[in-house]
C-alpha cells in the first residue's frame, strides 16, 4: 500500500509520543534516551516530512478526527498545503535535532537532572506541535497549543538549580497561559458567531466588523505572545538560553513558526477580508519588533541570549511581510498580497533552519568549550573547524547575504515593498517604504551584530583556558548542523521551485498563486515580471564558486613550492604594536560600542569596572574587569507597573481578612442587609 | 433502595463502631475498609440509577444528578482514608496526636462522610440542613484535632461563622416552607424537594426571594463565597491533612449542591417574573462568583503558608463553579458540572501531596518548602502536575471544564469573559509563584524521604487526565442527563 | 527581458566586465593626480597603480600566526563579489544580460557579503586594529543601509522596477524634466558612496592613523597577493558608485545597442562623465576635513534624509 | 382587613407574646453581664415554649406540643443551665461584657426591626390570620441576634447570641408555619443540643489557649501580615 499523507501523520505523532514513552525508562538507563528516543524522533520528523510532501505534491486535503475531546466534538484533524508545510519545517529541525541530540544529553548524564524527564518532555513537546498545526477545531488546537507550552516549560525548568532557569520558567509558563487564553478567547468570538469550534465553521461565518477586529485583536495578542512581538518578547531571551541547545533550537526554530503558523491560519483562513487598518498595525508591529530584537541582540555577550534576541527580529520580519500582505490584500491586490504572505512563509521556513542551525552550533561551544559568554571564547574555528564553516554558513544566511536563503525571503518582502506604488492611499505609499527602509536597517545590524559573533567566538585567539582546549564536536552533533547548512544553502540557490511550493499554499488558502515568478524557469526568480525585477541565485552563487576556484587555483599551484617552504607565519604586524595577547583583541562589547554609542536610548545600560589592587601597593591595579550589561526595556514600561498593580491590589485586598471573628460576622450581616434592601 | 440504604448506613454504624474502637492501627483499618465498602456500594447504586433510573422516593431521591455527586463523594472518600493511613500513623509518631483523638478523628471522618451522603440523597430539604449543620459539627472537632491555638482559633470561627450562616439557611428553609404551605395540600411534604419543583411556579415569588438569598448566603458560607470565606482558609490550614482533602473536595461541593437545588425551584417560582428579576438567582450567583474568583485570586499572592494557598484556590474554583450554575444554559451547566469533578479529584489529591510535602519538610510554610523534586520526586511531581491541572492546563480535565465555561461565557456574557481571563491569569501568576519554589531548586541538607501510599494521588490524577482526554460515554451521559435536569436541555 | 541564449550579448557583457576593471585603478590615479596637483605635489604617473599591483603579485604571501582559513579566502570572496558587481551595472551597453542577473538591491546584498568578509577577515588575525575597523566599518555600513534602500525606493518607483537596465531604460526615455526626486536621490547616492568607499570626511584612504582609520584598519596584516586583491576591491568599489552615480542619474550618451559606434559614444561620454566626477571628488576631498568619527552617524542620517525626501517628493509632488 | 379588637383574644396573645419574645432579644441586646445576659435567654426560651403551645391550642395540631416541650426542656432550661454552670466553672458568671455604644446599638436594632418589616411589606398583602407580621418579627430577631453576634466580644455572650438567632428561627418555625415537619424538628433540635454542648467544650479550649473568652484576642490568623 502507498504512503498516504494521513499514515505519515499519524505514524508521526505516534513516533514522537513513542519517543516520549521510552524514555521514561531513561532515568536508570540513559542509552534509551541517547538511541531509542531520538531515534523514534528521527522516525517522527521523517514521517512528518514525508506527509509534507506527499500534501504538497498534489494530494488532497486529509480531513480526520481522533476519538478524542469533547463528546459531542471529537478532535477534527485537517492537513491542508499550510498545514503540511508547517509540518515539513518541524520535519527538517526535528531531523537535524535527532542527530544532534545522542551526542549533546551525553553531558546531562553525569548532572543530577533528570535524564528521564528530558527525553519524555521532548517527545510531548514535539507531538504538541505537530498536533497544532494539524488541529482543526479549535479544542483540539487549544489542548495540542497548551501540550506544546507545557512540555516546554517543563524543558525551560529542566536545568532548575539555577534560580535564573526558575524564573525564567515561570515567566514563560505564566505567560503562555495568558497568550492560551487570548487566544481562546479568540476563538470564542469566532465559535460565538459560528455556533460551533470547528475551523470549517469558523471559516464560514461572516463576522460584524467590530467583533471581526476584536478576534483579530486578540489573536494578534495571544500568538504574538508565543511568537515574541515586542513588548511581549520578555519570555523569550529568558527562556530559550535556559533550555538545553537542542531544545532551544526547537523552540526557537519551530515553536515560534507555531505560533505564526496560529496566527496565518486565524487571520487569513478564518476571519474573512481584512481591513487595511490590520496590515498597518502588523507592519508595524513588525518594524519594531524587528528593530528591537535585533538592537538588543547587538549589546548582548551570552551566546544563547543574543540568538533568542535575533528570534525576535527574525520574528519582526515575519510579521513584516503579513502586514504587506494584509494590505494588498485589504486593497484587493492578491497578486502582491500573495507576494508578500509568500515572502513571510519563505522567511518562516529560513528562519526556522539557519536559527536552529546556529542554536545547535552554540550547543557545540557549550558543550565543548563549556562556554556560553562571547567574552571568554575566541579562536574556536582552529578547535573545532566543522562546528566554524557551519556556524559561518549560518552567520551568512541570518545575515541576509545573497546567494543564501535568508537573502531571499527579504529580498521578496522589499519586492512586495515596492509594489505600494499601485496602492491608492498616499499614506500607505508612503508608509511601507520607510518600514522597508527599517527592514534594510534590521538586517545591515544583524550582519554587523554576526560579524561580532563570529570574529569574537571562533576568529582570534581563545581567551579562556578551557576553549583553548575546546575538542570539535561528535559526528553526530556536525553531521546535523551540515544537514541545516545544506538546507540554508539549497534553499538560497534554488528560490524559484522553493516559491513554486509555496504558491501551491497560498493557492490552497487565499485561492491566489504567483505564476509569473517562475514563469522564467528554475534559473531566474521573477516575482512580478521579468522586466520588473528578477534574481538568479545560483549565477551569484557560479560568482562565488569562481572566486573560491581562484583562491584554488593559486593554492593548487603554490603547493609544491610550498612543500619545499610552507607559507611562513610570523607575528601579526599591527602597527608594530605586539607581541600580541589574546586579551588585545576587541571583545564584543567593544565591538558594539559604537552602536551602543549611536543608539544609546534603546537601552538601560549597566557598566561596570571592578579594579582590583595590588595588595602591596594599593594605587596599582592588578586587574581591571569590565562588565556591561542592558535592561529590556520592556520590563521598565510594561512588567513592572503590571507586577506592582498586581502586589498592591492583592495587598489592599488582604486588608478584609482582618483575622477578627466579628468583622467577618459583620460582613454576613451587612450582606445579607444590602441583599434584602437589593430585592425589596 | 437497598444499594442506597448502604451507602448511607455503612457510614453512620462505622462512625458508631469506631467511637469504641480504641487502638489506632485497628480503627484505621476498619475506616480504610467501610469507605472502600462505601464506594462499592455507591458505585452498585449508580449502577442501579443509570439501569432501572433514579429513586424518586418521598424521603430520598436519587437522580442523575447527585448519584455521581453521590459516587464522586465516597470515591474521594475512599482515597483520602486510605491517604490517612500512613499519614496519620506518622502524626501520631510526631506526637501532634493521641490515640484518644484518632478515635475521635475516626468516628468523625465516618459521621462526616454520612451526612455527606445524607444531604445529598435526601429528598427533604429540612433533612438537607440538619445533615449540612451536621457536617459542620462533625469536622469542627477535627479542625481543633492538634488543640494548637491557632487550631482552636479556626474551629472556634469555623464553628461559628458556619453556624451561623447554617442558621440563616434554616431561615431560608422555613420561609420556603411557608411559602409552600398555601400551595402544598399536605404539609408533610412541603419541604420535599420533588415537591415544591413540582410546585414551583405557584409559590409566592416574594417569600421565595426572600427565602433563597437567607439561603445562598446560608449555604454559601459553607461553599465559601467571598466575603462569606473567611473560616475557610483558617480551618483548612489548622486542620489535619486528610480533612482539609474532604473540606475541598466534597462539603464545599456538597454545599454548592444544596444552593443549585435551591435555584432551580426558585427560578421555578421567580419564572413569572412578577415581583423579581425572573434570573434574579442566576444573577446573585454570577455576582458572588465572580467577586470570590477574584479576591481569592489575589489572595493566592500574598500566601505564606501552603494549605492556606490551595484553600483560597478552592475558593476561587467555587466561585468559578457558582459563577457558571448562575450563568445557566446547558454549555455552561455541562461545564460547571465537569468542574465539580474534575476539581474535587484536583483538589483533594494536592491537599494530599501538601500533607506529605509539610511532613518532609516539617512545616507548612512555604519559605522552608523547598526542592521536593530532588528530595521525593513522586511528591515533587505529583504537586507540579496537580498544580498544573487545578491551573487549567490541557490534556487535565480542569482545562475542558474551563474552556466550556468561558466559550459559553462569550455567548452569553462576552463582556464577563475580560475579568475571567483577568482572573485566571493573577490567580495562576500567584499560584505558581510560590509553587516553583518549593517544588524546583536545590533540596535543603537533611531534608528526608518520608513512608507514603502514593496510589491516591496517582489515581485521582489519571482520572483527570482521563477526562481531560476524553469523557468517556456513559459519564458524559451522566452529565448530559443533569445538565438537562438542571439547565431544562442537554447538549447531546 | 533579453534572450539568455544570445552567446554575443554575454561575451560583450563579458568584456565590458574586463574594461570596467582594468579601468577602476585608471579612475581611482586619477582622483588622485588631481589631488596632488591641488596639493601642489608631484602626482604619480598614471601607472603608478598597475606596477603596484605587478609587484604585489610577485611578493610572497606572509601569514599571521594567529590566522584562520577565513583571512586566506577573504580576499578572493571580497573580490569577486566586488567584480560582480561590477559584472551587473550597465557600463557602457545599458542591456547586458548579466543586469538580468541581479537587480539593485541584490547589487546591495553583494556588495554586503564581500563586506562581512572582509569584515571577519579584520578581526581574525585578532590584533585590536582590526577589529576596531571591522567594527566601524559594520556599524556604518549598517547605518547606510536605508539610506541606500530609499534611493533604489525612489528609483523603483520611478520606473517602477528595480533592474538597473530597466531603471536606466526609463530615464532616457523620459524627456530631460527636473525631478526633485531624482535629484535629492543623486546628493543622498553620492553621500552614501563617500560612507561605502572610506572617502574623507568620512575615512582617509591616504593614512594608517588608529584614530581615523577604518579601511585600511582592516587590510593591516595582508600582504602580497591578497593585499593586491583588497586593494583592487577597493578600487573597483569606488568606480563602482561613481558609475552608478553616472548612469542612473545622468545616463545621456550610454549606448542601448551593440554597435561599435555607439558604444564608441557612450565609452567617451562615460569617461568624460567619470573624470568630472573624480574631478569634483578630488575638489572635495581637499576642501573638506576628515570629520570626528561620530559625526558621521550624523552624515548618514543626512542622507537618508535627503533619501526619504526624494522618495515622499515622488509620492506627493511627482504623482501620478 | 380586620380591625385588630375584633381578632379572638387567643390570637392578641399570641401577638403579645411574640412583641413580649422581641422585648427580650432588645434586652438581651443591652445586657451586659453575663449571668443576666443568660437569664434573659432563658426568659426568651420560656416565652417561646408559651407562645409555641398557644399557636398549638390555637391551630389544634398536636405535634406543636411536643415542640413546645422540647422548646421548654431545651431553650429555657437545659442550655441556660449548661451556660450558667459552664460560666461558673470557668468563673466568668459575674464577668461584665461592654456592650460597645448601647444606645446606638439598640437605635441600630429598632432600624432593623422596620427594616425587616419593609422587607415583608410585599409579603403581607397575600397572607392573612395569624402568621401574617410573623415573619416580620422573626426576621427581625434573626437581626438582632446577628448584631449581637457582632457586638460582643466574650465567647459565651456570642454563644448566648447564636442560640436567641436559633430562637428567632424556631419562632418563625411555629408562627409562621405552625412548626416544621417532625423529622426536621427532631433534627434541628438534635443539632442543638450538639452544638451546645460542642459549645460548652469549646470554652475550656479556648481558655487554654489564651487565658480568656476574649474572641478579639482570636485573631493569630490574619492576611494584613505586616
Amino acid at each position: 500500500m502507498p504512503p498516504t499523507p494521513a499514515l505519515c501523520l499519524y505514524l508521526a505523532i505516534g513516533f514522537a509520543l513513542a519517543s516520549s514513552v521510552v524514555s521514561f525508562a531513561a532515568d536508570r538507563f540513559p542509552v534509551l534516551l541517547r538511541v531509542g528516543s531520538f531515534a523514534l524522533l528521527g522516525a517522527s520528523s521523517i514521517a512528518a516530512l514525508a506527509a509534507c510532501i506527499l500534501t504538497l505534491t498534489g494530494n488532497l486535503p486529509f480531513t480526520g478526527e481522533l476519538p478524542l475531546g469533547l463528546p459531542w466534538l471529537h478532535w477534527q484533524l485537517r492537513l491542508d498545503a499550510l498545514a503540511a508545510f508547517f509540518l515539513g519545517i518541524i520535519g527538517m529541525v526535528t531531523l537535524a535535532v535527532s542527530f544532534f541530540g545522542p551526542g549533546y544529553v551525553r553531558s546531562y548524564t553525569h548532572g543530577h537532572s533528570s535524564l528521564g524527564i528530558l527525553g519524555v518532555m521532548t517527545g510531548l513537546f514535539i507531538a504538541g506541535m505537530q498536533l497544532v498545526v494539524v488541529a482543526a477545531d479549535a479544542f483540539a488546537f487549544m489542548v495540542a497549543w497548551e501540550l506544546m507550552s507545557v512540555a516546554s516549560y517543563f524543558l525551560v525548568a529542566f536545568e532548575h538549580e539555577e534560580a535564573a532557569n526558575r524564573r525564567a520558567a515561570f515567566l514563560y509558563l505564566l505567560m503562555a497561559q495568558i497568550g492560551a487564553m487570548l487566544i481562546l478567547l479568540s476563538f470564542g468570538v469566532l465559535a460565538g458567531f459560528a455556533g460551533d469550534f470547528t475551523f470549517a465553521a469558523m471559516g464560514n461565518t461572516n463576522l460584524t466588523p467590530i467583533w471581526a477586529a476584536t478576534a483579530f485583536g486578540l489573536g494578534l495578542l495571544g500568538f504574538g505572545m508565543k511568537a515574541g512581538i515586542v513588548p511581549l518578547h520578555a519570555w523569550l531571551p529568558e527562556a530559550h538560553p535556559a533550555a538545553p541547545s537542542h531544545i532551544s533550537a526547537l523552540m526557537s526554530g519551530v515553536m515560534l513558526k507555531v505560533a505564526v503558523y496560529g496566527f496565518i491560519r486565524l487571520v487569513f483562513d478564518l476571519l474573512g477580508h481584512p481591513h487595511w487598518s490590520w496590515g498597518v498595525i502588523v507592519l508595524a508591529v513588525g518594524s519594531v519588533t524587528s528593530v528591537y530584537g535585533v538592537l538588543y541582540a547587538l549589546v548582548q555577550h551570552d551566546l544563547k541570549r543574543l540568538l533568542a534576541y535575533h528570534s525576535v527580529e527574525n520574528i519582526g520580519i515575519i510579521y513584516i511581510g503579513l502586514g504587506l500582505a494584509l494590505i494588498f490584500f485589504s486593497a484587493g491586490q492578491t497578486t502582491f498580497g500573495v507576494l508578500g504572505l509568500i515572502a513571510a512563509l519563505y522567511h518562516t521556513l529560513n528562519h526556522a533552519l539557519f536559527k536552529s542551525l546556529l542554536f545547535l552550533g552554540a550547543g557545540a561551544i557549550v558543550q565543548h568549550g563549556h562556554e556560553r559568554d562571547l567574552e571568554h571564547m575566541g579562536g574556536l574555528i582552529h578547535r573545532m573547524p566543522w562546528t566554524a564553516f557551519f556556524f559561518l554558513i549560518g552567520c551568512l544566511s541570518i545575515s541576509a547575504l545573497p546567494p543564501f536563503n535568508g537573502f531571499v525571503s527579504e529580498w521578496l518582502t522589499f519586492q512586495t515593498a515596492l509594489q505600494a506604488t499601485t496602492l491608492e492611499s498616499g499614506v500607505l505609499r508612503a508608509v511601507i517604504p520607510i518600514s522597508a527602509a527599517v527592514l534594510a536597517l534590521s538586517g545591515a545590524l544583524a550582519a554587523t551584530c554576526f560579524v561580532k559573533v563570529y570574529g569574537v567566538a571562533f576568529l582570534g585567539q581563545a581567551r579562556t583556558r578551557r576553549v583553548r582546549h575546546a575538542r570539535e564536536a561528535s559526528a553526530g552533533m556536525v553531521l546535523a548542523q551540515g544537514l541545516l547548512a545544506t538546507l540554508c544553502l539549497l534553499f538560497g540557490v534554488f528560490p524559484t521551485n522553493t516559491v513554486g511550493f509555496l504558491s501551491k499554499i497560498t493557492l490552497d488558502l487565499t485561492g491566489y498563486g504567483v505564476s509569473a515568478a517562475t514563469s522564467q524557469g528554475w534559473l531566474w526568480l521573477t516575482p512580478i515580471a521579468p522586466e520588473v525585477a528578477s534574481y538568479s541565485a545560483p549565477l551569484i552563487l557560479l560568482g562565488v564558486l569562481t572566486a573560491l576556484g581562484a583562491w584554488a587555483c593559486v593554492y593548487f599551484f603554490t603547493r609544491r613550492r610550498r612543500r619545499t617552504q610552507p607559507v611562513p607565519r610570523r607575528d601579526p604586524w599591527d602597527c608594530g604594536f605586539g607581541p600580541l595577547s589574546s586579551r588585545m583583541q576587541y571583545s564584543a562589547s567593544a565591538f558594539a560600542m559604537p552602536i551602543r554609542h549611536i543608539f544609546r536610548p534603546a537601552w538601560r545600560i549597566h557598566e561596570e569596572k571592578i579594579r582590583e589592587m595590588d595588595p602591596q601597593l594599593a594605587t596599582r591595579p592588578v586587574q581591571l574587569r569590565y562588565l556591561i550589561h542592558a535592561d529590556d526595556l520592556s520590563w521598565q514600561f510594561f512588567y513592572v507597573p503590571v507586577e506592582r498593580f498586581v502586589q498592591s491590589a492583592a495587598r489592599q485586598v488582604g486588608r478584609i481578612q482582618t483575622g477578627h471573628l466579628r468583622h467577618y460576622l459583620a460582613y454576613s450581616f451587612f450582606t445579607l442587609i444590602v441583599l434584602l434592601w437589593l430585592i425589596t | 433502595m437497598i444499594a442506597l440504604a448502604v451507602t448511607l448506613l455503612m457510614p453512620a454504624l462505622t462512625a458508631l463502631v469506631l467511637a469504641f474502637v480504641r487502638p489506632a492501627p485497628v480503627g484505621t483499618r476498619i475506616n480504610m475498609s467501610a469507605t472502600t465498602a462505601g464506594f462499592a456500594a455507591s458505585v452498585w447504586l449508580a449502577w442501579n440509577v443509570l439501569t432501572q433510573g433514579g429513586i424518586h422516593g418521598a424521603q430520598f431521591q436519587v437522580d442523575a444528578f447527585n448519584v455521581y455527586l453521590i459516587v464522586l463523594t465516597s470515591f474521594v472518600g475512599m482515597t483520602t482514608s486510605i491517604f490517612s493511613g500512613p499519614y496519620m500513623a506518622h502524626e501520631l509518631e510526631l506526637r501532634r496526636v493521641t490515640p484518644r483523638r484518632m478515635r475521635l478523628y475516626h468516628a468523625s471522618f465516618q459521621g462526616f462522610m454520612f451526612t455527606m451522603l445524607l444531604s445529598l440523597s435526601t429528598n427533604n430539604l429540612g433533612v438537607l440542613w440538619v445533615a449540612l449543620e451536621g457536617a459542620t459539627l462533625a469536622t469542627v472537632l477535627l479542625v481543633s484535632l492538634y488543640r494548637t491555638p491557632e487550631s482552636i482559633e479556626a474551629a472556634w470561627k469555623y464553628f461559628i461563622l458556619c453556624g451561623v450562616g447554617i442558621a440563616q439557611a434554616l431561615f431560608g428553609t422555613i420561609l420556603l416552607y411557608f411559602a409552600a404551605a398555601r400551595v402544598v395540600p399536605d404539609p408533610e411534604q412541603a419541604l420535599q424537594w420533588s415537591v415544591l419543583y413540582a410546585h414551583a411556579a405557584q409559590l409566592e415569588p416574594v417569600v421565595v426571594g426572600i427565602a433563597f438569598i437567607f439561603l445562598l448566603i446560608g449555604y454559601g458560607t459553607k461553599v465559601g463565597l467571598v466575603p462569606l470565606h473567611n473560616w475557610l482558609p483558617d480551618a483548612h490550614s489548622e486542620g489535619p491533612t486528610p480533612m482539609s482533602a474532604v473540606l475541598s473536595g466534597l462539603l464545599l461541593n456538597v454545599a454548592l449542591y444544596a444552593i443549585i437545588r435551591i435555584k432551580m425551584i426558585t427560578d421555578g417560582a421567580l419564572a413569572s417574573g412578577v415581583a423579581h428579576d425572573p434570573h434574579l438567582a442566576g444573577k446573585l450567583m454570577m455576582g458572588f462568583g465572580l467577586l470570590s474568583f477574584m479576591i481569592a485570586g489575589l489572595f493566592l499572592h500574598r500566601q505564606r503558608d501552603i494549605k492556606r494557598l490551595f484553600s483560597y484556590s478552592s475558593i476561587e474554583h467555587m466561585g468559578l463553579m457558582t459563577f457558571a450554575f448562575g450563568l445557566g444554559g446547558p454549555l455552561a451547566t455541562f461545564g460547571a458540572l465537569l468542574h465539580m469533578t474534575v476539581h474535587s479529584l484536583t483538589k483533594s489529591a494536592i491537599f494530599v501531596t501538601v500533607g506529605h510535602a509539610s511532613q518532609i519538610a516539617g512545616t507548612q510554610k512555604i519559605e522552608h518548602i523547598r526542592g521536593l523534586v530532588r528530595t521525593q520526586p513522586v511528591v515533587g511531581w505529583g504537586l507540579l502536575v496537580g498544580s498544573i491541572a487545578i491551573a487549567g492546563f490541557p490534556p487535565f480535565g480542569v482545562f475542558t471544564s474551563e474552556f466550556l465555561l468561558l466559550s459559553a461565557t462569550m455567548k452569553s456574557w462576552p463582556w464577563l469573559a475580560v475579568p475571567l481571563l483577568a482572573g485566571l491569569a493573577v490567580a495562576f501568576a500567584g499560584l505558581f509563584r510560590h509553587l516553583h519554589s518549593m517544588v524546583f531548586g536545590p533540596s535543603p541538607a537533611g531534608q528526608q524521604p518520608i513512608p507514603l501510599n502514593p496510589v491516591p494521588v496517582a489515581l485521582h490524577l489519571a482520572f483527570v487526565l482521563w477526562l481531560g482526554l476524553s469523557i468517556p460515554a456513559f459519564l458524559a451521559r451522566w452529565f448530559d442527563e443533569a445538565t438537562r435536569l438542571i439547565s431544562g436541555s442537554g447538549l447531546l | 527581458m533579453v534572450n539568455h541564449l544570445n552567446l554575443i550579448a554575454w561575451l560583450a557583457a563579458l568584456l565590458q566586465t574586463a574594461l570596467f576593471v582594468a579601468m577602476a585603478p585608471l579612475f581611482t590615479i586619477w582622483v588622485k593626480r588631481i589631488k596632488c596637483t591641488l596639493q601642489n605635489r608631484l602626482p604619480p604617473p598614471w601607472s603608478q597603480p598597475y606596477r603596484d599591483f605587478r609587484r604585489l603579485f610577485a611578493k610572497e604571501v606572509l601569514l599571521a600566526r594567529t590566522a584562520s582559513p577565513v583571512f586566506r579566502i577573504a580576499p578572493y570572496i571580497v573580490c569577486g563579489t566586488t567584480i560582480m558587481a561590477a559584472s551587473i551595472i550597465p557600463f557602457v551597453w545599458v542591456n547586458i544580460p548579466f543586469a538580468v542577473m541581479a537587480d539593485a538591491i541584490v547589487l546591495v546584498g553583494t556588495l554586503a557579503l564581500g563586506r562581512f568578509f572582509l569584515a571577519l577577515a579584520g578581526m581574525d588575525v585578532g590584533t585590536s586594529f582590526g577589529g576596531m575597523g571591522s567594527s566601524r566599518e559594520m556599524t556604518f555600513a549598517a547605518l547606510a543601509e536605508p539610506a541606500m534602500l530609499i534611493v533604489v525606493f525612489a528609483l523603483a518607483m520611478l520606473s517602477s522596477s528595480t533592474n538597473l537596465s530597466t531603471i536606466i531604460g526609463f530615464v532616457l526615455d523620459q524627456p530631460l524634466a527636473l525631478r526633485p526626486s531624482l535629484l535629492f536621490g543623486l546628493l543622498a547616492l553620492i553621500l552614501v558612496g563617500i560612507v561605502e568607499t572610506g572617502r574623507i570626511p568620512v575615512d582617509n584612504p591616504a593614512t594608517h592613523l588608529e584614530l581615523t582609520m577604518i579601511h585600511e584598519a582592516m587590510i593591516l596584516e595582508y600582504t602580497g597577493r591578497h593585499l593586491a586583491l583588497m586593494e583592487l576591491a577597493a578600487q573597483l568599489k569606488l568606480t563602482i558608485y561613481a558609475v552608478l552615480t553616472a548612469n542612473l542619474f545622468l545616463p545621456w550618451g550610454i549606448s542601448r545597442s551593440l554597435d561599435a559606434a555607439a558604444l564608441g559614444v557612450s565609452f567617451v561620454a562615460l569617461t568624460a562623465k567619470l573624470a568630472v566626477l573624480g574631478a569634483l571628488l578630488a575638489v572635495g576631498e581637499t576642501l573638506v576635513a576628515k570629520m570626528r568619527l561620530f559625526r558621521v552617524p550624523t552624515f548618514l542620517a543626512v542622507a537618508f534624509t535627503l533619501a526619504l525626501i526624494g522618495m515622499l517628493s515622488f509620492i506627493m509632488l511627482e504623482g501620478r | 382587613m380586620t380591625a385588630y379588637a375584633d381578632l379572638p383574644l387567643i390570637e392578641q396573645a399570641i401577638r403579645t407574646f411574640a412583641a413580649l419574645i422581641l422585648v427580650t432579644s432588645f434586652a438581651l441586646l443591652a445586657q451586659s453581664r453575663v449571668v443576666a445576659a443568660i437569664q434573659v435567654f432563658a426568659w426568651q426560651g420560656f416565652l417561646l415554649a408559651a407562645l409555641t403551645a398557644l399557636v398549638a391550642w390555637n391551630s389544634g395540631l398536636t405535634h406543636l406540643y411536643i415542640s413546645a416541650a422540647l422548646t421548654l426542656a431545651l431553650k429555657a432550661l437545659f442550655i441556660p443551665w449548661l451556660l450558667i454552670r459552664q460560666a461558673r466553672r470557668l468563673g466568668i458568671l459575674r464577668d461584665l461584657d461592654a456592650v460597645i455604644r448601647p444606645g446606638l446599638t439598640l437605635m441600630a436594632a429598632g432600624a432593623l426591626v422596620i427594616f425587616c418589616y419593609n422587607v415583608v411589606v410585599p409579603v403581607r398583602e397575600f397572607t392573612q390570620v395569624v402568621t401574617r407580621d410573623a415573619i416580620a418579627v422573626s426576621l427581625a430577631l434573626v437581626m438582632i441576634a446577628l448584631l449581637m453576634l457582632i457586638t460582643r466580644r466574650k465567647a459565651i455572650t456570642q454563644v448566648v447570641a447564636f442560640m436567641s438567632l436559633e430562637n428567632g428561627l424556631f419562632f418563625a418555625a411555629v408562627t409562621a408555619t405552625q412548626g416544621m415537619p417532625m423529622v426536621v424538628e427532631l433534627g434541628i433540635a438534635f443539632d442543638v443540643l450538639i452544638a451546645a454542648v460542642i459549645f460548652g467544650v469549646f470554652f475550656f479550649h479556648i481558655r487554654d489557649s489564651i487565658e480568656s473568652l476574649d474572641v478579639d484576642q482570636l485573631s493569630r490568623l490574619r492576611e494584613i501580615n505586616d
